[in-house]
């Protein structure tokens, strides 16, 4: 296994420790939770926003906690959400007379727990609204499905919902915006290669060298197909063309354009794709208000990309251009 | 044995089986699923394996709620939630008692079953570990109903529930998993078993092992 | 090669349209010599400040030109350093009446191509000074070597010189802090796998699944030893045994600490470093003042970690903590 | 044939050499290097290659100009500067003549290596291209002051001279490299012969046979 890593189980804590460490004081950790929080949170005259993911998405969710993002973070194991008491303690501390937003990302065990740590804070009088992010465009939805999986695009939905709630959003006012972000926001992601959960020790799935999935899930859940690696055109076509006509985005739409890397891809690729994508965009006469290239949330080191569009409106620009402070920064 | 004891045997076992299997339950969820449901589950067994001395005996109810609590801090994933809410709605079904009957067993394990249909939402056939526990618990049901159920402490009605798990979890490999990380796979999660159901299976056979030893 | 790529040979110029195109307008990009730069760039107010080495270690440096940072990157393929040529006409592009500043790796390639390239300018009276990066310790000095590579520390470099000529330093006040931060950075690097450069399409060495190679050149040039893979504990230990006794770092220093991934490793795992050095350096009271936990000097997807420790004091505390703004970001 | 029809026959081979041993010259860079000195050659001499007949051929140094020109616009790593300085230096020295005796061709090639040791800083014995270039160039002198020189059209010189390089290649092995990437790799760099070098062999040696050819 080509990690850093101590003993593999205590990966996540130690993790969290370094976040903490590097915070400068932003930050308070509490291990018992897994529990990652501002350091001035809860903020009486704010709502108290909290994802508790599985952990392998790095920076989602833990390292965007911070001014204009996320009040607390608590994500259990690799590709595991939280257990449910992580929810429960991490609301109870973070409560605040505006009420708690919980971000939780379309995934059975992340709805389960946060439905039953609801459950548990509504009957200890704690106000709570929930956000369930679905973007994958891989995924089928209908009625008899669970859903659409939350992505990449939960990005958006934290970086709306935070910029609002640091200026005294109220909770329903945040779940109204949430909701109009999961509603604009479209992703599919490609992975060249596997990757390997520290406990598990080796590889997830197996893919061939010459090969590619189609719609991957960022826990290494199969997608639509597997194919023969293409081009960077071709592959932006396989994106833009899963993408675009499934909100519909149309000619005349602003976009925000993501290229999120899913771990063991280089940023020059992203850049790479960003331009591909950017052109082949505006020639449909979709225009780029923002562009996203970087790693938002990936699959541990896995080879890959993804592709959002979230069509924006005055409302989102004016959001998107607030300023945040978080752990991921470059300066 | 009191009922606690038995109970204790019960939860032993269980513990001793997740823990011994932790990487064979990874393997089965790894088909469709993520390959983390051994890891969730003996983050939490592990501790009631170590620490079930400890726990509250006082009645079945506290016992089964204190495992439910522990499940609820310590594992995470869909099985946090599932076997985490089982529990609890079993130690709830339970009370204080501390002698339970043939009847109540029955009880409490469907207070467990309705528990986990409320969480999850699934239903019968969707290709999750319901699809071995409750044909399980039928057979029990059937079992303990027998004449020479009270004779044989009930060993042979558990090993028919027991069987019943693992026929029925060998069933669910052409089913469609409409339930929990499977369902993203669509059709090519027919003709692989539930990882859920599997397990429970197979930790049934324990038990119905460790109780036949126990009760001989 | 699970790379997203067309023609391999078009990889750098394709990367480079992307870099210009998610700009917004704030970059201008010449394709004739791979040449990205500020759009508002000469300030005739302002030193030009200028970097070209290989491609192939994004976000460095072609990713960091903007406001406090770089005025314009003029890269050579995937780890070659630029013709001649490129140094030359960028140069002149970017003339101010201040003067220009090259900031140079310390790697034969790169020094021959800016020695030229500054004898063209000056034949053309363009006042040029050059900065030389050496920060690798992995690499014994001595006068009969080519010296000590450049890497991750290129960036506290450029970030101070970047920030002290945005608020209108001399050519020769910068030429002095940049050689205070040169005298005052180390670096040491551990790569726990190879890399693929596109148009080789194979990875550069072999490696075995349980070694890993400590002193790693950015090029994948050997390092001090190849090792079997070892503890995240007992790495951190090389890392500062390597780093502390060089320069050396003693008890009551302050220190900016860099873990930087080489491309292929978590972020997760840097942080999870991070964690493990900030506690042992602070234990032999060496203070952290700053922390810089991402990818800054990467070798394409190579999986690894350099650790970087900045000596600082009041001016470059001050300089570190001014802002910037540029390709590479989270927002 | 003049002497620009005859450089173009050595820089033509020269071209075709490179371009065809691209990935050799990587591989052999890629022992103690960083395996792209192929790829950086032929970045500027493919240019060469396809665009010789259009550069201005006017006289010896105007055409040698031209291709320092490319190598500088074309070549990145350490070759780019260290080749386009031996071509721009060969240039100057040779100046606006368009006949060249013997002792000017030395001397215009005295004057490139002065300017790869001005550009590079390296010096003989330091595991660089110029272990092979002088020894060859040495052999040339010596070559092109036989009786029989100037009846074969140097074709005898030409060979000893390519002859030589590929020996002199070979004696760099037991060398330490003191100079660009390879240095770095130290007591490792022992036993591999350099990239450069060995590329002045491969080089000589096709020139010296289309040489042979032309003036046959
Ligand atoms: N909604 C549900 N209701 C009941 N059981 C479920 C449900 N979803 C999943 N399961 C069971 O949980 C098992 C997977 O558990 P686990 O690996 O912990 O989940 P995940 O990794 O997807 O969060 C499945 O094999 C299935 O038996
Ligand atoms: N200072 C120097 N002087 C002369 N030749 C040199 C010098 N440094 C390197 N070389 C030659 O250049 C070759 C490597 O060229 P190249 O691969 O383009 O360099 P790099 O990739 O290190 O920038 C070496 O094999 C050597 O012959
Ligand atoms: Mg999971
Ligand atoms: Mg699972
Ligand atoms: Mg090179
Ligand atoms: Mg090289």
């Amino acid at each position: 296994m080509k990690k850093f890593v101590n003993d593999p189980r205590q990966f996540v804590p130690e993790m969290l420790e370094g976040i903490y460490l590097a915070s400068g004081g932003a930050l308070k950790y509490e291990p018992k939770y897994n529990l990652i929080y501002r350091a001035d949170a809860p903020n009486p005259n704010k709502v108290s926003i909290i994802q508790g993911s599985g952990s392998g998405h790095e920076p989602a969710h833990t390292m965007i906690v911070g001014k204009g993002m996320l009040d607390a973070a608590c994500p259990g194991d690799v590709f595991a959400g939280p257990p449910v008491e992580f929810v429960y303690e991490t609301t109870k501390l973070l409560n605040s007379p505006k009420g708690v937003l919980h971000i939780v990302n379309n995934y059975t065990g992340d709805r389960l727990a946060f439905e039953q740590g609801r459950e548990m804070c509504e009957a200890d009088d704690i106000k709570v609204e929930t956000l369930l992010v679905n973007d994958d465009v891989a995924v089928k939805d209908s009625t008899w499905t669970v859903g659409r999986r939350g992505v990449a695009g939960n990005f958006f939905v934290i970086k709306a919902v935070g910029a609002a709630a640091e200026k005294g959003a109220s909770l329903e006012e945040l779940v109204r915006i949430g909701n109009d972000v999961i509603a604009n926001v479209r992703t599919l992601g490609i992975a060249l290669s596997s990757c390997t959960p520290p406990v598990k020790g080796s590889p997830l799935f197996e893919i061939a060298d010459d090969e590619m999935e189609v719609g991957i899930g960022i826990h290494g859940e199969p997608g639509r197909q597997r194919t023969k690696i293409v081009s960077a055109n071709e592959i932006v076509d396989l994106f833009l063309n899963a993408v675009v006509p499934d909100l519909p985005f149309k000619s005349g739409d602003e976009v925000a354009l993501m290229i999120n890397g899913l771990g063991g891809t280089t940023i020059g690729e992203l850049y790479l794709l960003y331009g591909i994508a950017h052109k082949k965009l505006e020639s449909q006469g979709i225009k780029v208000f923002r562009s996203y290239v970087n790693e938002y949330c990936t699959s541990l080191e896995m080879a890959g990309a993804s592709l959002t569009l979230l069509k924006v409106n005055n409302e989102i620009k004016g959001l998107l251009n607030e300023p945040a402070e978080v752990s991921i920064r470059v300066f | 044995m009191t009922a606690t004891e038995d109970l204790d045997l019960i939860l032993k076992t269980m513990a001793n089986t997740i823990v011994a299997n932790t990487d064979y339950f990874c393997e089965l969820d790894q088909v469709v699923g993520d390959g983390d449901f051994g890891y969730s589950l003996r983050s939490g067994f592990e501790v009631v394996q170590a620490e079930l001395e400890t726990f509250d005996h006082s009645n079945v109810g506290a016992l089964l709620k204190k495992v439910g609590f522990v499940i609820s801090s310590k594992v995470g994933g869909s099985s946090g939630p599932i076997w985490g809410t089982a529990f609890l709605r079993a130690a709830k079904e339970a009370g204080e008692r501390i002698d339970i009957s043939h009847e109540e067993v029955i009880a409490i394990l469907r207070a467990a079953v309705t528990g986990i249909m409320d969480r999850g939402g699934a239903s019968l056939g969707e290709k999750t570990l319901l699809d071995a526990l409750v044909p399980a618990i039928d057979a029990l049901e059937t079992g303990l109903a027998q004449p020479g159920a009270a004779a044989d402490h009930g060993t042979a009605a558990i090993q028919a529930a027991a069987d019943a798990a693992v026929t029925a979890a060998e069933a669910t490999k052409p089913m469609l998993a409409m339930r929990g990380r499977a369902a993203y796979t669509g059709e090519r999660s027919i003709g692989s078993v539930d990882a859920g159901a599997t397990a429970v299976g197979v930790i049934l056979q324990s038990i119905s092992g460790a109780w036949r030893e126990a009760h001989a």
